[in-house]
């Protein structure tokens, strides 16, 4: 099982890097949001999959990210690339700021709640706060990303970008599970009175679990506007949280899941866009399908990262 | 259902035609509209329209022996999804885009649009679309800042309105004509007792009508759309609010009647001439294939804006001989005597703007049907 | 050694209106196998949720190396070199063996959060020491050919090994047991009482709850008897088993005798 | 005593997951006993219990009721058939009155037998006292008198007992075990498990000492009162 | 303070509609601790039903008679539809994780809606008018036969309910399997019916607040669901998920609270401000207004 993921891991990233090159102009733009939506559900799975926190408002910290970077590039005339941390700071501390008081709520009502920032922040967008937001219509016409003198305008340039911020994702993904702070969040998950007993300062990595989602989903966003050139608040409304909470939930919570996830719930509409009408609707079943046979996602988290050297052969008569 | 199946019978139609007519190039057509979502019926039309057209030019010999080849996109009437779909039909090499129904869809793209040198006529009627100086676009309709002073005059000269309220949704649309108009009321000397937003498709809105109703308005112009407007009317009427009802262009739609239902006698809509009394032989006669090959009429003008928007392009590139899109948008710029057209003469300004305006009020009838109140 | 001493003043928890513990006294010392027993719902659980911080006690004193840690978190208990079993085997059940082992490791490690994002050959350093800890653990414990396996599909038995070597990856000072041989077989709870020794061995004080007496008979070096709460004896095995109170409080009353 | 086997388990095995929790019981009560069920901690008692009246899957063996096979009857049809469960922790129905819990008793009838009722108001008066009070705040020993008679209000042949005594004050644990007494000579039989060993072999007339998930020992209460083995189980003596 | 008692009774109208959906997300909780995210859509699809019954069964009579009828037909129906549903989507996954049932519900939300969408098609449908366009005027408050109906039906549903849940046999057995299903399955209550019985009773409910929706405001989208189901679903959290006179008080305080901000505060900001009493609520009382705590399934 190791092993396949790791290879499978590989064939996924050489193809991704091709990938471009092999498409027409409209399925590069689908890859690269493929490549920003794949972040953020990689987010929204420290979150939800990792820490078990029952987190439906991920789009927020996705679209403040990519508001910090509309606003700062439209308004303030910053440079795109100076946009980007200011875009991964500001969501990690609104994350950290709002988590700190309901992350002790039960499963449900956390959930509740997520819906609710997520709905205000849309509603803040839409009614134009301060001037910067554009209101309904969001604000058009950001810059694209110049690096080193080069204009990063093409979509194949973009896709670039995107796929080096998903590879930057995936290694953050993957040392967290090599980590103190990653298993502690798999321990809270798992029993967090247990875990609580063993040491571990539960809330605090609950908390940190938000902000680190928060920091990275920000991260997309920001990229996520550069690709559009456009940022509205519909992109960012509760029903794309809702997406990126079934992603990582019908994916199941791993790295092979989460991107599965995001093919089947995002990639595979947009081939069948032909079906438009008929897609949602088939597709509302597969969910229910996939949930009844494979209740813990298509490819579930698996166990047992451990050294190698732990590993022994079972005695003879042990 | 049957339309969706009629529409889909319609594509495959079209789309094997294409391919086997289709000798090497075809012109390419982009449609950009609303297909789902509130605004649907409208987007529809529009495809349908531009279909239409595109299917009598072809059986016709197509322009300059090319047939066109026309793609859809569904803009969902939201930005980004608009800004995909722009990408998208300038990827598959069109040369002009129809669309969207929406000001904020239709804003949403124009600058890829310009950016890829596609020609984009749509009946937005925001003003900020021809204000960013993008030569690809051409509007069909007429901008609010035509309508709102139109409305201003009719509320404060020709009715003599003292209190007026303005209610807008959030939409790009609703609110640059609600402050067009708020400020055309001003410079007039007009009052506006209160100027209030809802949220479209909230369907509550007694609540802000209540407090409205503590102003004591004679009318209330409503700038949103007409699923939002029929409903206002509906639920002023039950509270009890005796002031006149207008509705800005967007509520010209059978649905704002139904769904106002008996509180929609007397509502007036401010808007050009709807379709059942566009006065043109080339409007009768679309209007009626339009009906012979759909089963129903255009659900408004709109969607006959939009294609009088193609025909003026197409016209344009069958003048120059060229399918070059810079020239053909130049000699619309630099036509001396007007288009003929299926929403009346067609004309354009160097800023995009369609000319001339045909705005007039209409008064919703017990039985539904409008009556003339008033003409420019 | 007398630092390390857990003293319980009249420590009382209540719910509702039921009085769970009733002014408990008690003090274990230092080294000491310490068992506490009693009829089922005695207390004795909610006592050791009192010590652990799980619950907060109503009144009285929890005093452990002459410091109140009364009213601290789990955590900050833990933190003090204090850490429990449970009754019902509470391990992260998905996880392998090692990663539960790994667990106790947290308060041990010395891996700031920024090292979960990005590591440093310092972090690398700790994360394999910690590893070779658990290796050692995977080892007294005789658990080293199940270090990959998902504790869920380990017996009973295994799973209590592994709660313990979780605990004793913290390197505690105190270890309280909950109830340590419920579940086992006669081999497993022979096993078990030379494992209680062998951590004795370590320098660590126990403390345990067990309805096993035989086992409580032959490991513990002091007892302290509850029932409703209450305190009704305390004394070395020899001295409760002869107590009369305890022998009605297990084997129920005597017809003959008066209420 | 008639000979008249109403109630047989032949080589149960129950699993959770992996765990095996039974490993072949067998046991058998007849008409009129008192059983009981005798064992430390984890031993299996209430997962028997549990087997019996449906609530967890069997993995094998049988388990009959006046030669009826239970195993493959949904839980909510065994109290119909006249098997009553009491369950461990008494899992009262803490929002609803008294008197409601003792009402659902009857659930499965569709309606009360008045004498039944007057039977368990006589035997536990604290419950006519509390009929309006929720039976979350009444105490311990009181919601262990609902339970049981929540039980009893079906009028089943047979009623399941799961550690009546559990957490209960000891001179209420003595009005309890006389109630027992006074059910069984009502011509219910009983299947008790208990922790508190003596008082339970006082009260049956045949027990089972369960060791994991094994009858380790059977026979009538006397001899096993006296027996050296439940001393030492109990109480750690070894003489 | 006209002004205020028009308020009063815009927010008592539609905190009533909010009620009657909210008791379908509250019952099922408290039976099966599950979010029904698709109870939504299932009242917006009782909107659209209700009007196919006017329109094909009742031949678009607009008597009382045909009134109750189609009141009567697409309760049933919708009943119906809330049992196929618990049956497809949500009794397999009762032994799964719970986040699984989640993700079904979600997806069957999706089924729905775009099972409208399918059925009806994208547009706006309209309702006729079928109750009379009747004002009271009290000094300066109107109040219109069809508020004071909706009001009437919806509490006389819902006192019929709470004597249902407190005063019957299956009443009792409704609350003893929400308490504990293994103690109720001792009592010989079969829990799958009781679960059937609760979505019988919840889609039916929710039925007759869509065809509210359809009667008061006439226009029907097939995506409406996600707006009433939230709001409803709140009031549900509100007053306490999993009781039912909570959510009555919670339908009935969203409806006043949301009238109330809307008019006296703003109406651009409505959403937000339910929205932050909402977590506020949920800060200060993690159980919602009469909420017990519930043990979380895991």
């Amino acid at each position: 099982m190791k092993k396949l993921s790791i290879v499978s891991l590989l064939v996924f990233l050489l193809v991704m890097a091709i990938l471009p090159h092999l498409l027409d102009p409209r399925w590069q733009t689908v890859a690269v949001t493929f490549l920003v939506f794949s972040v953020v559900a990689l987010s929204q799975d420290i979150v939800l999959g990792k820490a078990g926190m029952f987190n439906m408002g991920q789009a927020m910290f996705f679209g403040m990210g990519a508001y910090v970077t509309a606003i700062l590039n439209s308004h303030f005339g910053w440079p795109i690339m100076a946009t980007i941390p200011v875009a991964i700071i500001a969501p990690v501390l609104v994350g950290i700021v709002l988590a700190a008081p309901i992350v002790h709520l039960r499963g449900d009502y956390l959930l509740v709640v997520t819906i609710g920032f997520n709905i205000v922040f849309v509603q803040v967008l839409i009614n134009n706060l301060g001037g910067v937001t554009g209101g309904p219509n969001g604000i058009f016409g950001i810059d694209p990303l110049r690096l080193f003198g080069f204009e990063l305008s093409s979509q194949v340039a973009i896709y670039y970008y995107a796929f080096a911020v998903l590879l930057l994702t995936l290694a953050i993904m993957i040392n967290l599970d090599k980590s103190k702070v990653g298993r502690a969040l798999h321990y809270l998950r798992e029993d967090p009175l247990a875990a609580e007993s063993i040491g571990i300062n539960t809330r605090l990595y609950k908390i940190f679990a938000f902000g680190l989602g928060a920091g990275i989903a920000g991260l997309a966003g920001s990229v996520f506007a550069t690709q559009y050139s456009a940022v509205s608040p519909e992109a960012f409304e509760f029903i794309q949280s809702v997406l990126f909470f079934s992603i990582v939930l019908v994916g199941g919570s791993s790295i092979p899941g989460v991107l599965i996830g995001v093919f089947v719930m995002f990639v595979l509409p947009e081939i069948f866009r032909e079906f438009s009408t008929w897609r949602f609707f088939v597709f509302g079943f597969a969910m229910i399908l996939t949930m009844i046979l494979r209740p813990r996602g298509i490819w579930p988290a698996t166990f047992g990262k451990i050294p190698k050297f732990l590993i022994k052969e079972p005695k003879n008569g042990g | 259902m049957k339309k969706t199946l009629k529409s889909l019978f319609v594509v495959c139609v079209a789309v094997v035609m294409t391919a086997t007519l289709a000798s090497a190039e075809t012109l390419k057509v982009g449609v950009q509209a609303p297909i789902t979502g509130s605004y649907a019926n409208e987007g529809q039309g529009i495809d349908n329209g531009t279909r239409l057209l595109a299917n009598q030019i072809n059986a016709a010999g197509g322009v300059m022996g090319r047939q066109i080849e026309v793609f859809t996109c569904d803009d969902q009437a939201t930005a980004m999804a608009s800004a995909i779909c722009a990408r998208e039909l300038v990827n598959r090499g069109v040369k002009m885009i129809i669309g969207s129904y929406t000001s904020t869809a239709a804003e949403a793209a124009q600058k890829i649009y310009y950016d890829a040198g596609v020609i984009q006529t749509s009946d937005g009627t925001a003003d900020s679309l021809t204000e960013k100086g993008y030569w690809t676009f051409l509007r069909n309709s007429f901008p609010n800042s035509a309508e709102a002073e139109y409305a201003a005059d009719y509320m404060v000269n020709v009715k003599g309105y003292k209190r007026i309220v303005v209610v807008s949704d959030f939409s790009s649309y609703a609110v640059g004509l609600a402050d067009a108009t708020v400020a055309a009321i001003k410079a007039l000397g007009g009052n506006v007792v209160s100027y209030d937003k809802i949220r479209a498709d909230s369907q509550n809105f007694t609540p802000v009508l209540t407090n409205i109703r503590s102003k004591n308005p004679d009318v209330i112009f409503s700038a949103g759309y007409y699923t939002d407007g029929g409903q206002l009317r509906a639920q002023q009427v039950a509270l009890g609010i005796n002031a006149d009802f207008i509705g800005g262009d967007a509520n010209d739609n059978p649905d704002f009647i139904k769904l106002a239902g008996s509180a929609a006698k007397g509502a007036k809509i401010i808007n050009v001439p709807t379709v059942d009394m566009l006065p043109y032989d080339l409007a009768k006669d679309f209007i009626n294939d339009y009906e012979k090959t759909y089963g129903e009429r255009p659900p408004s003008i709109w969607g006959l804006m939009n294609i009088d928007g193609m025909r003026a392009i197409i016209h344009a590139m069958e003048q120059n001989k060229s399918f070059d899109t810079r020239q053909a948008v130049e000699y619309l710029w630099n036509m001396d005597e007007p288009l003929e057209g299926i929403t009346g003469p067609l004309k354009f300004a160097k800023d995009g703007n369609r000319i001339g305006s045909s705005y007039m009020t209409f008064e919703i009838q017990a039985d539904g049907s409008y009556k003339i109140a008033h003409q420019q | 050694m007398a630092d390390n001493e857990l003293i319980l003043t009249n420590v009382t928890k209540r719910f509702g209106g039921l009085t769970a513990v009733d002014a408990l006294s008690m003090k274990v010392s230092s080294g000491q196998i310490y068992g506490v027993i009693g009829p089922n719902g005695a207390g004795k659980t909610t006592v050791f949720n009192c010590i652990t911080g799980i619950y907060k006690s109503e009144e009285g004193s929890v005093s452990w190396r002459g410091e109140e840690i009364r009213g601290m978190t789990p955590y900050q208990i833990v933190a003090r070199g204090i850490v429990r079993t449970f009754q019902t085997i509470r391990l992260f059940s998905q996880m392998s063996v090692a990663e539960n082992i790994m667990s106790g490791r947290h308060i041990k490690s010395s891996q700031g959060w920024w090292h979960g994002i990005c590591p440093t050959p310092g972090s690398r350093r700790d994360e394999k020491e910690n590893w070779m800890k658990v290796g050692e653990l995977l080892e007294f414990f005789n658990l080293e050919e199940f270090a990959a396996t998902p504790t869920m599909s380990l017996p009973y038995g295994h799973q209590r090994r592994v709660e313990m070597a979780r605990a004793l990856a913290v390197d505690p000072t105190l270890l309280i047991l909950d109830e340590p041989a419920a579940g086992l077989n006669d081999n497993e709870t022979a096993e078990l009482v030379d494992t209680i020794f062998s951590i004795r061995q370590k320098g660590i004080t126990v403390l345990l709850i067990e309805h096993d007496m035989e086992l409580v008979m032959k490991v513990t070096d002091y007892l302290t008897v509850l029932n409703f709460g209450k305190k009704i004896a305390e004394g070395t095995p020899e001295e409760i088993q002869k107590n009369p109170l305890v022998i009605e409080a297990y084997l129920g009353s005597e017809d003959e005798d008066d209420e | 005593m008639s000979n008249d086997v109403l109630f047989t388990i032949e080589d149960l095995e129950v699993s959770y997951g992996a765990i095996a929790a039974l490993k072949g019981v067998s046991l058998e009560v007849q008409r009129g006993e008192i059983v009981t069920i005798l064992g430390a901690n984890g031993a299996g008692k209430t997962t028997t219990m549990r087997a019996i009246s449906q609530l967890i899957k069997t993995k094998s063996g049988s388990i009959r009721f006046k030669g009826q096979e239970l195993t493959k009857i949904p839980a909510h049809k065994i109290v119909k058939l006249g098997i009553s469960h009491s369950p461990e922790g008494r899992r009262v129905f803490g929002v609803l009155t008294v008197e409601e819990n003792l009402l659902l008793g009857t659930y499965s009838k569709g309606k009360v037998n008045p004498k039944t009722l007057r039977w368990i108001y006589e035997m536990f008066p604290r419950l006519e006292e509390r009929r309006k009070q929720l039976a979350g705040t009444l105490s311990g020993g009181e919601q262990q008198m609902l339970a049981i008679g929540r039980a009893l209000m079906s009028d089943p042949e047979m009623v399941l007992l799961d550690e009546p005594s559990l957490g209960i004050a000891p001179i209420l644990v003595k009005a309890i075990f006389e109630q027992i007494k006074e059910i069984s000579r009502q011509g219910v039989t009983v299947l008790l498990v208990e922790q508190n060993a003596k008082a339970a072999l006082k009260l049956a007339d045949r027990g089972y000492v369960l060791e994991v998930g094994k009858i380790a020992l059977e026979g009538p209460s006397a001899d096993l009162l006296a027996s050296e083995k439940v001393q030492e189980a109990y109480l750690g003596k070894k003489n | 303070m006209e002004t205020f008692f028009q308020q009063l009774a815009n927010g008592l109208t539609i905190g009533s509609m909010f009620a009657l959906v909210a008791l379908g997300y509250t019952m099922v909780y408290g039976v099966m601790r599950l979010i029904n995210f698709a109870h939504g859509d299932m009242v917006a699809a009782s909107a659209f039903v209700g009007l196919t019954v006017y329109t094909q069964v009742m031949g678009q009579a607009s008597s009382l008679f045909a009134v109750i009828a189609i009141f009567m037909l697409t309760a049933g129906l919708m009943a119906c539809v809330g049992v196929v549903l618990e049956r497809v989507a949500y009794r397999p996954l009762r032994t799964a994780p719970r986040l699984s049932a989640v993700v079904s519900a979600l997806g069957a939300s999706l089924v729905i809606q775009n099972g409208i969408m399918l059925i009806w098609g994208p547009r706006m449908r309209i309702f006729p008018e079928l109750v009379p366009q009747h004002y009271w005027h009290f000094g300066g408050v109107v109040i219109s036969l069809i508020q004071v109906l909706i009001l009437v039906i919806s509490l006389v549903l819902m006192v019929a309910l709470y004597l249902f849940i407190e005063k019957t046999r299956i009443g009792a057995a409704v609350r003893a399997s929400s308490i504990d299903q293994d103690a109720a399955r001792l009592m010989g209550i079969n829990v799958n019916n009781i679960i059937a019985l609760i979505f019988i009773i919840g889609s039916s409910l929710g039925a007759i607040g869509g065809l509210f929706i359809g009667l008061y405001y006439r226009g029907i989208t097939f995506n409406m669901g996600w707006q009433y189901g939230l709001y409803a679903f709140i009031a549900a959290i509100l007053g306490g998920i999993g009781n039912i006179p909570g959510a009555m008080l919670g339908g009935m305080l969203l409806g006043l609270f949301s009238a109330f901000i809307s008019g006296y505060v703003s109406s651009t900001w409505a959403d937000a401000f339910t929205f932050m009493l909402l977590i506020f609520i949920l800060i200060v009382r993690p159980t919602g207004l009469l909420g017990e705590r519930v043990a979380e399934k895991v």
